[in-house]
């Protein structure tokens, strides 16, 4: 064994034995819930009864319909354990990284999978070429005046050429949905951007060189517009593909470079924040629903 | 005949959905087209979910460095995929109980629903907040003052990253009105103002004539990246 | 003069500080005072100038991904439209966003338990459609919305039962981190039919809005800052929430937040001082 | 259903109308003048209503006489006479008080309508209804004219692009600046040869619908085409199916294009997930584990940019990032070598192909800066000489063509 193994090794035992003796001590990442019965009748009359389970906190668990739950709990130190290996990667690749994400790319493809089946094939679809068909098991509650829609059949066509690749010949037909996507994002995103991205900008940098307000003349106001102005004008020539950066439109694009490098700093921290944030928001659960560390929320008190 | 018809296809399509921007009877294809995408889209999961099936089975097969991680991640892969089609665990709608298919397939307590709220949603989450130990890492090894751009970036990001906590406050706080709009909150919405929202909306122009530019050239024919060689 | 160490610091040194520097103020609880500044009292005062019974609309379009920046946010407008007895209209337009409601929603049964469901607030649920929902919604709420979270239709709901559309409302809060969200609100709902409005954004969504403030939007808050700054707002008119420790969120992870703002300032200062003093050998592209 | 909700609205209809009569003696004044005009630039699915408030609706007393309005409606049979009140009438809409017009979006095309209004008051009380005099059918129009004034500015824009192209064509030169990031693709690919490792390429986290990943895939022809050429091989993985789809369609003509097209292997372009950050987690993982000497990001790109760009620096490979999405932007400008901004990543593929009709596009594309250069100092003028005068003056007038008519079309 080389030495960063043994180093792995004795960090994955300690932490495993540290682990333990907490568990066993508090009681930690434990989840409680209240089972609720969830009463129902069918259109037909008929009666049905099933348990609901909604989230309890610890320091109810005295209460005769709270109890222990398992899956929850072991939920919990799946979580716990899977953000560890994820934090993991930040000492370099490991196994524990490696089995993270294959869990994740497995189950996060699979749920793209399960997704896409019953939010988009099953009512865009199905429902939508035979809507009875539908009604009967997946969406009871569509309107029941839905008629079947044939244009539904032309993204029918075009998934079939897509998976036509898999055939063993002709899989030149896949390329037609490409090239009809393609085309309609082309022609699709030509007018849209234009209009949002071009038209609608233009309009919002038009502003009065001298601001007078009532009837008096604002200077900062003024200047303020003319920052505006100049700035825009300026980032604008720094994309000029066609005159070299030289000379007065060397100085504007210079000025225009200036001007999206403190656009970029200031996107920088904001972001920041909202990263820092999340890494708050991941300790927290780590140190208060997994470890029960803290217990800022009270969840726990008198236990 | 291979090359020439998803070229026509392409063509027409981009055409006809400028077209229909301008003619009001026209106006909703668009809403139509991307439905239809969102389809087509789905149905490709055939086509990637096939391929990962595939390359995890040559890895375990040839038994590759890393096999056992191929292995997770094909049982990972087939679990969710069955517990989520087979809505393992899911309660009929409260106003339609007597139709066990038609539950919400996410819904808290199935089997899917666990593992999008203890599997994927805290990885999901950890990565996003892991970029703090990278932002951090890129803040001391590449933010270098060099020249005067990166010193305008890095000085902005420092006015801001103060401005916007009580640091802000505790170091410029004492500053008299009169030169008020020093202080570190103030500063951060003047650069707001009048850099930041302006410097987007250059950045934005320019965006928009490359997005014209560059849907224009699929629309001619100059750009075709959706067509493979002749020899399929 | 620099240490040989310090040019070529392993960068997991630095993943240690920020650690620290996010976890300590954590454990142990460090906050540190906030003085509400104008832009967030112009958002809290929207709020709080409406009569009691007025109708907002509480549109949460945000996921877990987004959610230690934003629930601050979310919880502090719940608690501030209980506290002037509004009437709360509670919906997303995010697939993953029902669950975000329902915290807004626990905040409501365990703090105000007299509030009842269907008189004083609804949960309308997750509309799949993206924007063109908000567009109908505007001119007849009832094309999209047949039915509330819990599948009960809204022709048996007292608070929806009268209501034609979202013009209807007296304010709309939108609390969102991309899209659909606060800009597509604005677009479709806010500006064409010359609502009230006030929104809750990420950090790195922010500059995306402020160009709509103040005509399009009443106020916005951006990022964890301002959910801080609002919830010392609600506290200074609500004292008793002073002593409801969920209250403070915001205020909390202000510390961590403060912390890790320092370590990042100083890692910028630090990295150009070793580049500059060390003969600018360092690693810098 | 249909029939069933027929006969309910019927109903309601009916009842609203008995409301109506028995609530007479307590309602407002009623509105008067009601005219109904197709709503224009539509298929045909709308009418406009307008009518002269009620004379009880005033801004400033309170408490309010009106509440609203409610809009009445009945389609006419063809052929029967229509009768000016009845039952038929349904509520199909609201006005709020002191608003003069509605416009009413659910119409069929070719159908004729009998409109009503009627003020409402607080308590319930309903006025007598002001009545459309004649039937009033929506009609199509072929063309959405509030939109021409955008059409006349895409089209010169795209004409000048077209012009650009044609004159490339005709063989006249064209400079262009440098873009280092541009130049550093060769250099890059060559270096991963050299080093007998792998060039991977990143084309973002969105589908073939969004033009960044279009874009994307337009520059890896040409990455893939050098790489071809200097015998290096290239990894793409991808988070969309589709986008996996298309890059294959991309790599295999790229290939036989640099003549090599044996050498091109479709395992090189595979699908991890579209989890986003599953997809970052496998594309690090595989970062760190195979050591690619040059790592090309090129696409949309959300949070896991910084991701991404700071694995790439720890394993040491040259990094080349182009995306259009700004809030990344400034990342990749922190964590890699060469950054592309907006435009210039757009501009991208035009610039490594070198054919002139290509680099024509770019000329077309500053032709189309200097035309928003002009319209915003044009504007900027205009508004700035309209405070000048008491009410503005033609400058003012001016000012609002431009900004409601040319650039608020659309």
């Amino acid at each position: 064994m080389n030495r960063n193994t043994v180093v792995w090794v004795v960090v994955f035992g300690l932490g495993a034995a540290g682990l333990a003796w907490r568990a066993a001590g508090t009681g930690m990442g434990s989840q409680y819930v209240r089972a609720i019965e969830v009463h129902a009748a069918s259109k037909t009359g008929q009666q049905f009864t099933w348990t609901r389970y909604d989230d309890a906190f610890p320091k109810d668990r005295g209460q005769p319909d709270v109890a222990l739950s398992t899956p929850r709990t072991l939920g919990v130190w799946v979580a716990a354990l899977m953000t560890l290996g994820a934090f993991s990667f930040l000492f370099g690749d490991n196994p524990l990284f490696k089995l993270t994400q294959a869990i994740v790319i497995g189950t996060s493809a699979g749920f793209a999978v399960c997704v896409g089946f019953w939010s988009t094939v099953v009512p865009m679809l199905m429902g939508r070429l035979h809507p009875e068909f539908v009604r009967s098991w997946a969406a009871p509650g569509m309107p029941p005046d839905q008629q079947t829609e044939w244009i539904a059949l032309v993204p029918l066509a075009l998934c079939l050429m897509l998976l036509w690749r898999l055939a063993p010949w002709g899989g030149w037909i896949s390329r037609w949905p490409l090239a009809f996507f393609i085309g309609l994002t082309a022609g699709l995103r030509l007018v849209t951007f234009f209009k949002a991205d071009f038209v609608d900008q233009v309009a919002n940098t038009i502003l009065p060189l001298a601001v007078m307000a009532d009837g008096r003349f604002d200077p900062w106001a003024t200047l303020k517009n003319l920052a505006v102005l100049a700035a825009v004008l300026a980032t604008l020539a720094y994309f000029l593909f066609s005159v070299e950066h030289a000379g007065a439109m060397g100085r504007a694009a210079r000025l225009g470079i200036c001007v999206l490098m403190i656009t970029f700093g200031a996107s920088f921290s904001l972001t920041v924040m909202g990263r820092i944030s999340m890494l708050a928001a991941r300790l927290q659960f780590l140190f208060d629903d997994w470890l029960w560390l803290i217990d800022p929320l009270n969840r726990r008190t008198g236990l | 005949m291979q090359r020439a018809a998803p070229l026509m296809i392409a063509v027409t399509t981009g055409f006809v959905m400028i077209l229909a921007y301008f003619v009001p009877a026209m106006n909703d294809w668009g809403d139509m087209a991307t439905n239809w995408f969102n389809i087509l889209a789905a149905a490709a999961l055939v086509l990637g979910g096939g391929n990962l099936l595939k390359m995890n089975l040559q890895q375990i097969a040839a038994r590759s460095a890393g096999w056992g991680y191929a292995a997770v991640m094909l049982v990972s892969f087939l679990a969710t995929v069955g517990l989520g089609l087979a809505k393992v665990g899911v309660h009929p709608p409260v106003n339609f109980p007597d139709a066990p298919w038609a539950g919400d397939y996410i819904q808290e307590g199935s089997a899917l629903g666990w593992i999008y709220e203890y599997l994927i949603n805290p990885v999901t989450a950890t990565m996003f907040s892991m970029l703090a130990f990278f932002v951090a890492s890129a803040a001391f090894r590449a933010f270098r003052a060099k020249n005067l751009e990166a010193g305008l970036l890095l000085g902005t990001a420092v006015i801001v990253l103060l401005g916007r906590t009580y640091a802000g406050v505790f170091l410029t706080g004492w500053l008299p009105e009169s030169l008020g709009w020093l202080r570190f909150n103030r500063l951060t919405e003047l650069i707001m103002d009048v850099c930041t929202t302006p410097g987007t909306r250059a950045i934005t122009i320019g965006i928009a004539l490359g997005v014209v530019a560059s849907s224009l050239k699929i629309l001619l024919g100059m750009d075709r990246p959706y067509l493979g060689s002749d020899e399929a | 003069m620099i240490p040989g160490w310090l040019k070529n610091l392993d960068r997991r040194w630095i993943f240690l500080l920020m650690f620290l520097a996010v976890s300590l103020p954590q454990l142990f609880g460090v906050s540190f005072p906030e003085r509400p500044s104008r832009k967030v009292l112009d958002v809290f005062d929207a709020i709080d100038g409406l009569a009691e019974g007025s109708r907002v609309l509480m549109a949460f379009d945000f996921d877990p991904a987004s959610e230690g920046e934003l629930s601050p946010m979310a919880s502090a407008f719940t608690r501030h439209c209980c506290e002037k007895k509004l009437k709360l209209y509670f919906m997303t337009l995010w697939e993953r966003g029902p669950p975000m409601v329902q915290k807004a929603l626990d905040i409501i049964a365990s703090e105000h338990p007299s509030m009842t469901y269907g008189t004083d607030f609804v949960n309308l649920g997750f509309k799949p459609g993206l924007e063109g929902v908000i567009r109908n919604a505007f001119s007849n709420l009832h094309v999209d919305f047949k039915t509330d979270q819990a599948g009960n239709s809204l022709h048996d709901i007292a608070l929806t039962r009268e209501l034609k559309s979202l013009r209807e409302m007296d304010l709309l809060i939108c609390i969102g981190s991309g899209s659909p969200g606060p800009k597509e609100w604005v677009q479709y709902g806010a500006a064409p039919n010359a609502m009230r409005m006030v929104a809750g954004v990420t950090g790195v969504q922010a500059p995306q809005l402020l160009p709509y403030v103040p005509r399009q939007l009443v106020g916005l808050l951006a990022a964890i800052k301002s959910a801080a700054e609002y919830e010392q707002a609600l506290i200074d008119r609500y004292p008793q929430l002073a002593r409801v420790d969920q209250a403070k969120e915001g205020l909390r992870r202000m510390g961590p937040q403060l912390v890790a703002h320092v370590l990042m300032v100083l890692l910028i200062v630090s990295g150009n001082l070793v580049y500059f003093l060390g003969g600018q050998s360092g690693d810098a592209p | 259903m249909s029939s069933a909700n027929g006969v309910c609205r019927t109903l309601l209809g009916a009842a609203v109308w008995l409301a109506g009569a028995v609530a007479l003696a307590a309602g407002p004044a009623p509105p008067a003048e009601l005219h109904v005009v197709d709503h224009p630039n539509d298929a045909g699915t709308a009418l406009d209503l307008r009518w002269q408030l009620s004379p009880d609706d005033q801004p400033d007393v309170t408490p309010r006489k009106v509440l609203r309005y409610d809009i009445l409606r009945q389609a006419a049979a063809p052929g029967a006479p229509v009768p000016a009140n009845g039952p038929a009438f349904q509520v199909i809409g609201e006005a709020t008080y002191g608003a003069a017009k509605f416009t009413d979006p659910n119409c069929v095309r070719g159908t004729a309508y009998w409109y009503q209004v009627v003020a409402v008051a607080p308590g319930g009380g309903r006025s007598l209804a002001a009545a459309s005099t004649a039937p009033a059918v929506p009609v199509m129009q072929l063309f959405d004219a509030t939109r021409l004034w955008f059409g006349l500015l895409l089209g010169v824009v795209c004409l000048l692009i077209l012009a650009c192209i044609a004159r490339a064509r005709s063989g006249r030169p064209m400079h262009m600046r440098r873009i280092a990031g541009l130049e550093a693709v060769d250099e890059a690919v060559g270096r991963a040869t050299e080093m007998g490792r792998t060039c991977l390429f990143v084309p973002g986290v969105q589908d073939i619908n969004d033009m960044m990943t279009v874009a994307g895939l337009t520059v890896l022809a040409r990455v893939a085409q050098t790489a071809a050429e200097y015998d290096s091989r290239v990894e793409v993985p991808t988070s969309r199916s589709l986008v996996m789809t298309a890059a294959r369609e991309t790599m295999q003509a790229a290939y036989a294009a640099a003549g090599r097209p044996e050498a091109y292997r479709e395992d090189s372009v595979y699908y991890l997930t579209d989890e986003q950050f599953g997809y970052a987690a496998g594309v690090t993982g595989q970062m760190v584990r195979e050591r690619p000497a040059a790592c090309f990001y090129f696409g949309a790109f959300y949070a896991e940019s910084l991701y991404l760009a700071e694995t790439g620096n720890l394993i040491g490979a040259i990094q080349i990032a182009g995306t259009a999405e700004s809030s990344q932007l400034p990342f990749f400008v922190a964590a890699c070598d060469y950054t592309l901004i907006g435009e210039e990543f757009f501009a991208a593929s035009a610039y490594l192909s070198g054919e002139p009709q290509q680099l024509g596009t770019l000329l077309g594309q500053d032709l189309g800066k200097l035309l928003g250069a002009a319209l915003i100092v044009a504007g900027s003028v205009l508004a700035t000489l309209g405070q000048l005068g008491p009410d503005g003056g033609s400058a003012a007038a001016g000012l609002r063509y431009l900004m409601n008519s040319i650039l608020g079309s659309g």
